[in-house]
């Protein structure tokens, strides 16, 4: 009982403190491959605690959608992040079926964005939650062939059992699923963030943003909300791969914790490197990567049962 | 006794008509002489009626419905034309005097039809028929008019010509019994018929097949029929379909029974599905994308008597449903011709494409229209639906499933091709007129509301209750029939049924 | 040997039919429908004794016969013709040549049915079938080779000729009420097609029936 | 009239609603027979746990949008007469409780036909429109048609059973082993029913019929009547034994198909109702799903995936029903306050309507399936039988079972996309036309059904238990009528629930808990109200917003083969361009591939027998001879057309 309580208090500070050190970790990881100093691995941090201090400016042709919106975002990942296993092997929320809960609040997250977006009445800002949208959409099918690769084996759609069910003795070239599966979830991750090579987080071309377009408007608290709750959106997706990459234990110990977190910000460093080196595809070859992430995800479900693993 | 006053009492009225043209008088006397006549209609149900001259004249279960059907349908008319006649019409009619006494007359010859058992007598009746309502069809002084009445009575005697020819037949078929050339009464070919020749048996069917079928419209021997429907008077329309084809139909029931009675009527009810299909098919092909509405419900017709024969031809409980069929049409569609009277007294034409807004101007006839419509296209819960349906489940417990799909199929693209034309009259805002494009996608003819303000406007009047309560009693009736058939109906089916049911 | 005069008739009755369908002058076409009226209406009295029917039944028949299809008929049709002032059957759809090889052709047809036709009893005369068949065909031919609306009516009547010739199997058989009955039929029928073709006239300036297509779909 | 109608229409709902929801608690009902005169079938009503099921959805939609009609056509009053309409709602409302209620095929079949007719009628209410009477006479086609094969079927049925009574036909199905010709008796209800559910390819009467129609009608339409048919495919079902595996796949593929074309044509839609009406082709899919998956637990021996699917499909059916209804009552009171049925045409509505916009987003939401609402529960009930169903054995059937989670997926991402793009373009940003400008809150009368439905919603999704409960009472009875094993619930099954509850009512904590800190932290701050900041071009209009159509775009020319398009383009010429337009009309797929040839050749056919009414009297009388010397060579033998031949020639 008190070791559970310990565990959630974890969750909750690792929930609330750790994600935006990510970001600075991979923006420091770019400024060094461009042989810049580069900011301080806490600028998030900094940039957070400024903008809760501000005022806010709103546009006249905004209503509560505007304002709400990143509230609403933030709720919905801020929960998923209660769902989805850290440094143990489950999160303080779970229950079979967590999974689909998970998928489908950041599904909720993302339509605020939208709406508050759409909501300014701007052409740009309506552009990128076209483009948001669709190509999250996408991004689905790709998600889910993951997570069933997560969850099939373990007959159950809940987090917990599943990632304890994990057959790490095979895990490896003798069980390529679970590589397909970090591969397809790798994809999704960096599209759902907003990264290259779908989405230029630092381009300063509103035409050819996607994510960043989409919060033009907002200031003040709402854009710190916003800033915290891309950078959870980050660590969530970051931990299953995490988790499918390394074999935490599944009852919280320091170990665990230590591996977890190690993990995250090698995850980090392996984006910062991707962004660095890589360039942006073309709007239109984008779609075109999601439905690849689905296919090489697909391919290894259909292995899992060739293999007669359920 | 009863049967002789069923033939005289129409014959003297319309001789009285004849010889006083004063029109309230003559309307007076059609009125009162339908009222009688359906009088003894009832008499004739209720007290039986010995055989008459010799075994001429008599009435079996089969010529009682049909007879009770045309005195219904005539007291119908005869109200309706009660003010149809008063009222100026939209044409100047070629000689109004003759309308009351050639009803009358065609009534008597109707009554002889059903009363006659002789085949050669029964066959001058039904050409008596035409001959009398030929004038009624040149009622409106119209070159169209005309033209309808000359091939109405040419193609109608020719027609009925070779069914004499088969009558002989039926004599000749007959002549090898031990007593030679059978008397030509229904009841003694009956009783040879077991001995009859076949090939000549064969042979005088078919004939009487093409030939009563010709006038009973039967496809693709129809063709005088939209012509005559559309042209006569809306009344005159309603009796020649709700009456006078049956009665062609009963001549062709009445060689039906001989094929009974000799033991193989397999070829007839072939010849029947045969001729009901055909009927079916160009029907439904004319009905769909329809351009002018009393043609629309003279093909109804047409498409009917086909439900009627595929019940025939498939026999067993078929032959039930197609006497039930026989009562729903003459009622439904009497009533629709009567309700298409309305409105072309609305609109002054026959146009389709001039009819829009029904629902607006003439409410209760548009109305009783879409109820007659989904009636004879088969809609529950009403008349006609119950009977297609005993046809359709007939056929599937006989083991024609592919037929009763056909059937089926058929009278539902008809349902749908009736629905195309009816529909677009009676809906709209009335204040436009719609332009049909002829040819123009008949499946899906859809109506646009461009064109000039209708003479429907300036004709437009109150719907009156003579023009309204006819229709009306027939509708209650489909109506009923569709949820309840009453005890003596299926008494009286059941015993026309026999008959038919070898 | 009173057969032999039957057969003669009959003879006869088929060379009307090609002489009707031969001419193309509308009064020769009538007379030559009421001289085959004529010769039907003796055929009882020829056949009579053969099918032994009542003399009285057999004279009222021929009585009735006689002055419907051989005078009353006729005289209407003549009347019709003076009121349209039409005189001959111009254009046929079948030319005249073609329509009498084409009614020989359908003669040789019927006597070549008739010889294959088994009658349940022997007919009282040999000839009785093919030449009601051939009238018949005639018949149906002038209906549908010709224009005018009197050739369509006379051909009407031959076709009632051709049935009126299988009548005389059931002649004992037919109350005489049926038989005046059909008679009288055929007879106002003809009236009222009469009536019809002067209203045409009136209307349409013709009576070519070929043209009456202002009713079509 | 109206007054009477409503008022009696709703109270008959609000009771039989009552009915249905006590014996889904209390157990199975039982059944009426009155004898009945005609010659076939009797009038024989009973209740099990399936009718009460979809009579409870039937009389809660059709209940609350009874007074919303009311409302609607208040507005309509003096311009023309109600009547038809006041006859026909309680007319088609009757015919659908009927036809669940019925026991005997005629009377199902009599029930159905009135239903399609009534609201054939009620379709066609506003019929001085062209437009509306073309859609109205599509429904009617397509629902005649459909018929007849219903027709077909039961009459198959009650040969093979010798009696109409379901009774009867359901002893067919007990026999153990499977009856003969089952699967084409399958695929007959399937193709008879899935016209009026909407399945894919026999789904053109819908997307025209829906938006033709009055919205309270359509809401009923698309809420309860298209459920109907998968009730009759239900029943259907239940009479022919024990499912075989190959219907659960067929199920199964023309959900997904069903599904996946219903949610890209409602994105590429301009017109709100239209929108809705594909969406909820779509929603039919995702039922569809369900059953499948039910039916295929049968085949996999796994009642546990068949519980989850048939839950999943039932309570989808249900929230469908609120949602959808929800949505087309929002769409009306739009067209109500703008006159305008084009998103392009509106925007900036949530601020003058507040209460439509606000529950056109609840709706929205929850048929995106998106938590805390109900939506999400039946899909997230389908994706555990998928989950479950590729846990139980090995092999294709349970692989089949695992692709359904990508296309859920999918569907739910794409329709996330279209309610985003429906919401934004019509209720938010400005508004792009004056009338869109002008648009004032419709009345109570309107509102209160709206709001109904819209706590339905979120209750539903916030208590999932409710409606497993409600629903559960369904799945039984369906599946001891299917022969289907499935799964009693127990605490494993229900915990997940209680789960749902708990992620819901955390998000909406959490919300509130941020919406307080937000309020702390701005208070006493400046809050400046200022123009959208147009990326550095101050003069931005209502007519540079992003529109509907280029909000779609992108995702509309991915997937351009299953909505075809007619593209009206003229790009801008020269440096300084004078016009420049772009126009596009999204087409059916089925309609324009399948439908139109089919209308096409059927034209060439009756015009080629047209040809037989020429007029000429000489043609007609060679009809007759032919006739009669065909009949008579047929009936007589071709070797002697003629009589007497059989015996021996020549005459004496």
């Amino acid at each position: 009982m008190m070791q559970s309580l310990v565990q959630n208090l974890v969750h909750l500070l690792v929930l609330l403190f750790f994600p935006l050190l990510l970001l600075g970790v991979i923006n420091r990881v770019k400024s060094w491959a461009a042989g810049r100093k580069g900011p301080s691995l806490f600028q998030g941090y900094y940039d957070v605690l400024k903008l809760l201090q501000k005022g806010a400016v709103y546009s006249y042709t905004t209503t509560w959608i505007f304002r709400t919106g990143p509230l609403v975002t933030l709720a919905a990942l801020f929960v998923s992040g209660l769902i989805v296993p850290l440094t143990s092997g489950s999160g303080p929320l779970h229950f079979a079926g967590d999974v689909l809960a998970f998928a489908y609040l950041l599904a909720l997250g993302r339509f605020f964005t939208m709406a508050a977006a759409l909501d300014t009445g701007s052409s740009f800002e309506g552009m990128g939650a076209s483009r948001e949208a669709g190509f999250s959409a996408l991004a689905e099918p790709a998600t889910f062939l993951s997570l069933a690769i997560l969850c099939v084996p373990a007959h159950s759609a809940s987090f917990a059992t599943a990632l304890a069910k994990l057959p790490w003795e095979s895990w490896g070239p003798a069980h390529p699923t679970f590589l397909f599966a970090v591969v397809a979830l790798g994809i999704v991750l960096l599209t759902e963030n907003a990264r290259i090579p779908v989405d230029d987080p630092n381009t300063h071309l509103e035409l050819t943003m996607v994510h960043e377009v989409m919060i033009l408007d907002h200031g003040g608290p709402d854009l710190a909300f916003i800033l915290y709750g891309s950078a959870l959106k980050l660590l969530l997706l970051t931990s299953l791969l995490v988790h499918l990459l390394l074999p935490i234990p599944s009852e919280g110990s320091a170990v665990g914790g230590l591996m977890f977190l190690g993990g995250c910000v090698g995850i980090a460093v392996v984006i910062g490197i991707i962004e660095s080196t890589m360039a942006r595809l073309r709007l239109r070859s984008v779609p075109q990567l999601l439905i690849g992430a689905a296919v090489i995800a697909a391919i290894g479900l259909g292995f899992l049962f060739y293999r007669g693993e359920p | 006794m009863l049967l002789f006053a069923l033939l005289l009492l129409p014959v003297l009225a319309s001789l009285l008509t004849w010889i006083v043209r004063r029109q309230r008088f003559q309307l007076s006397v059609l009125l009162g002489g339908a009222l009688l006549h359906a009088g003894l209609t009832v008499a004739v149900y209720l007290v039986p009626e010995p055989s008459a001259l010799g075994g001429l004249l008599a009435l079996d279960p089969l010529g009682r419905l049909f007879l009770a059907l045309i005195s219904v349908i005539f007291v119908a008319i005869s109200i309706y034309s009660a003010k149809y006649l008063t009222d100026g019409t939209h044409d100047p009619p070629s000689a109004p005097h003759r309308y009351v006494p050639c009803l009358l007359i065609l009534l008597a010859t109707m009554d002889l039809v059903t009363l006659s058992q002789h085949m050669a007598l029964m066959w001058a009746a039904i050409e008596a028929t035409t001959l009398a309502s030929a004038p009624l069809i040149y009622f409106y002084r119209r070159k169209a008019a005309l033209e309808a009445t000359w091939k109405y009575l040419l193609l109608c005697s020719v027609g009925i010509a070779l069914a004499l020819l088969g009558t002989f037949f039926l004599g000749i078929a007959g002549a090898n019994g031990p007593e030679g050339t059978p008397r030509l009464i229904l009841s003694t070919l009956c009783q040879v018929a077991p001995g009859m020749v076949r090939p000549w048996m064969k042979a005088a069917f078919v004939l009487a097949l093409v030939g009563y079928g010709t006038k009973m419209g039967l496809a693709p021997l129809h063709t005088w029929l939209p012509d005559a429907h559309s042209q006569a008077p809306s009344p005159v329309s309603a009796l020649l379909s709700g009456g006078l084809l049956n009665c062609a139909l009963l001549g062709i029931l009445r060689f039906y029974q001989i094929c009974l009675a000799s033991g193989d009527a397999q070829f007839a009810r072939e010849l029947f599905l045969v001729l009901g299909f055909a009927s079916l098919v160009i029907a439904a092909a004319f009905l769909i994308g329809q351009r002018d509405y009393k043609r629309l419900l003279a093909y109804s017709s047409v498409e009917n008597m086909g439900i009627i024969s595929v019940g025939l031809g498939l026999g067993g409980g078929a032959t039930f449903g197609a006497l039930l069929h026989i009562v729903n049409h003459s009622l439904c569609k009497a009533a629709l011709f009567l309700l298409a009277g309305n409105l072309l007294r609305n609109y002054g034409s026959t146009e389709a494409s001039a009819v829009h807004g029904g629902l607006r101007q003439q409410p209760r006839t548009s109305v009783m229209l879409l109820v007659g419509m989904l009636a004879i296209g088969g809609a529950p819960p009403l008349g006609p639906f119950v009977s297609e349906l005993v046809i359709f489940m007939s056929a599937v417990h006989r083991g024609h499933p592919w037929l009763a799909i056909l059937f089926l199929g058929l009278v539902a693209i008809a349902f749908l091709g009736l629905a195309s034309v009816i529909l677009p009259m009676l809906q709209g805002s009335g204040e436009r007129r719609s332009h049909a494009h002829p040819g123009h996608d008949l499946l899906l003819a859809s109506s646009s509301d461009d064109g000039r303000h209708g003479l429907g406007h300036i004709l437009a009047r109150h719907e009156s209750g003579w023009y309204l309560i006819p229709p009306f009693g027939l509708l209650v009736a489909v109506v009923v029939l569709g949820l309840y058939l009453p005890p003596p109906l299926t008494a009286a089916l059941n015993r026309a049924m026999a008959l038919l049911s070898g | 040997m009173i057969t032999a005069y039957a057969d003669l008739l009959l003879l006869f009755l088929v060379l009307l039919d090609l002489y009707i369908i031969g001419t193309g002058r509308l009064v020769a076409c009538v007379r030559g429908a009421a001289a085959q009226g004529a010769l039907l209406s003796l055929l009882p009295l020829t056949l009579g004794h053969h099918l032994d029917i009542h003399v009285g039944h057999t004279l009222l028949l021929f009585v009735g016969t006689l002055i419907l299809k051989g005078l009353l008929i006729p005289y209407l049709l003549m009347r019709t013709i003076v009121h349209t002032h039409v005189r001959r059957e111009v254009e046929p759809f079948v030319s005249l040549h073609a329509s009498v090889l084409l009614g020989a052709l359908l003669v040789a047809l019927s006597f070549w049915l008739s010889q294959r036709l088994t009658l349940p009893r022997p007919p009282p005369s040999s000839l009785l079938v093919p030449a009601g068949l051939s009238t018949l065909f005639c018949g149906f031919l002038l209906l549908v080779s010709r224009k005018k609306a009197i050739t369509q009516v006379v051909g009407y009547l031959m076709l009632e000729n051709g049935i009126f010739v299988f009548a005389q199997f059931l002649t004992r058989e037919m109350p005489i009420v049926v038989e005046m009955g059909i008679l009288l039929d055929v007879l106002v029928g003809v009236f009222v097609m009469g009536i019809a073709i002067n209203h045409i006239n009136r209307e349409f300036d013709h009576i070519d029936t070929a043209a009456l297509t202002s009713l079509r779909d | 009239m109206l007054l009477v109608s409503t008022v009696a229409t709703f109270i008959a709902c609000a009771a039989g609603a009552g009915v249905a929801g006590l014996s889904l608690w209390r157990g199975d009902g039982s059944g009426l027979v009155a004898l009945w005169s005609l010659p076939l079938g009797n009038f024989h009503i009973g209740l099990d746990g399936l009718s009460s099921f979809f009579l409870f959805c039937v009389f809660l939609v059709a209940g609350v949008s009874a007074i919303y009609g009311a409302g609607y056509l208040r507005h309509e009053m003096g311009q023309r007469s109600l009547r038809s309409a006041a006859v026909c709602y309680p007319l088609m409302v009757g015919g659908m409780a009927t036809v669940v209620l019925a026991r005997d095929a005629v009377l199902f079949l009599i029930a159905w036909e009135v239903m399609s007719l009534s609201s054939f009628f009620l379709v066609s209410h506003d019929h001085s429109h062209a437009q509306v009477r073309r859609a109205s006479f599509i429904y009617l086609v397509a629902s005649h048609l459909s018929a007849v094969l219903l027709f077909v079927l039961f009459a198959q049925l009650a040969t093979a059973a010798g009696g109409f009574d379901f009774d009867l036909l359901a002893q067919l199905g007990r026999t153990g082993q499977p009856m003969p010709a089952a699967t084409q008796l399958f695929l007959l209800a399937l193709v008879g029913f899935g016209t009026k559910a909407g399945l894919f390819p026999l789904h053109i009467w819908l997307p025209e019929a829906y938006p033709a129609a009055p919205s309270y009608v359509s809401a009923v339409m698309s809420g309860a009547m298209s459920k109907l048919g998968l009730y009759g495919l239900l029943r259907v079902l239940t009479f022919l034994g024990p499912p075989e595996p190959m219907w659960a796949v067929t199920l199964l593929g023309l959900g997904a198909i069903s599904g996946l074309f219903g949610i890209i044509a409602a994105l590429a839609q301009h017109e709100l109702k239209r929108m809705i009406a594909y969406s909820s082709i779509e929603n039919i899919g995702v039922i569809c799903l369900g059953l499948g998956l039910g039916l295929l637990g049968h085949s996999l021996q796994n009642p546990v995936l068949s519980y989850w699917g048939f839950t999943g499909a039932l309570l989808h059916v249900l929230h469908h029903g609120l949602m959808k209804s929800l949505l087309f009552l929002c769409a009306s009171s739009v067209r109500i306050a703008t006159g305008e049925r084009s998103l392009d045409r509106m925007g900036g509505l949530l601020r003058r309507m507040p209460w439509t916009g606000a529950l056109f987003l609840t709706g929205g939401l929850a048929i995106s399936a998106l938590p805390p609402l109900c939506g999400f529960v039946s899909e997230w009930l389908i994706y555990l039988g998928a989950f479950a169903g590729s846990s139980g054995s090995v092999g294709p059937l349970s692989l089949l079972s695992t692709l359904v989670l990508p296309t859920l997926a999918l569907l739910g991402g794409l329709s996330v996309l279209t309610f985003v793009r429906a919401f934004g373009i019509g209720f938010l940003g400005q508004p792009r036309t004056p009338a869109a400008e002008q648009a004032r809150e419709v009345g109570p009368l309107l509102r209160l059904p709206m709001v109904v439905l819209g706590l339905g919603c979120a209750l539903l999704g916030l208590f999932p238990l409710a409606g497993v409960g409600l629903t559960s009472k369904a799945t039984f009875s369906l599946g001891s009528l299917l022969q289907v094993a499935v799964l009693w619930p127990s605490r494993v099954l229900w915990r997940p629930l209680v789960g749902i509850t708990v992620t819901g009512a955390t998000t909406v904590v959490v919300l509130l808990a941020l919406i307080w800190l937000r309020g702390r932290l701005l208070r006493g701050r400046p809050i400046e109200v200022g123009p959208t900041w147009g990326c550095g071009y101050s003069r931005g209009s209502p007519r540079m917003q992003y529109s509907a159509t280029s909000f779609s775009e992108p995702m509309v020319e991915l997937f351009s083969s299953i909505v075809p398009r007619e593209v009206h383009y003229k790009a801008p010429e020269g440096l300084f361009p004078r016009d420049a337009r772009f126009d596009e009309r999204p087409h059916d797929l089925a309609d324009e591939r399948l439908v139109h040839p089919m209308v096409e050749r059927g034209n060439v056919i009756i015009r080629f027998l047209r040809r037989l009414q020429q007029g000429s009297i000489h043609t007609y009388l060679v009809y007759i001879l032919v006739t009669l010397l065909l009949l008579l060579v047929w009936q007589l033998g071709v070797t002697s057309a003629v009589p007497g031949a059989s015996g021996a020639p020549g005459a004496p």
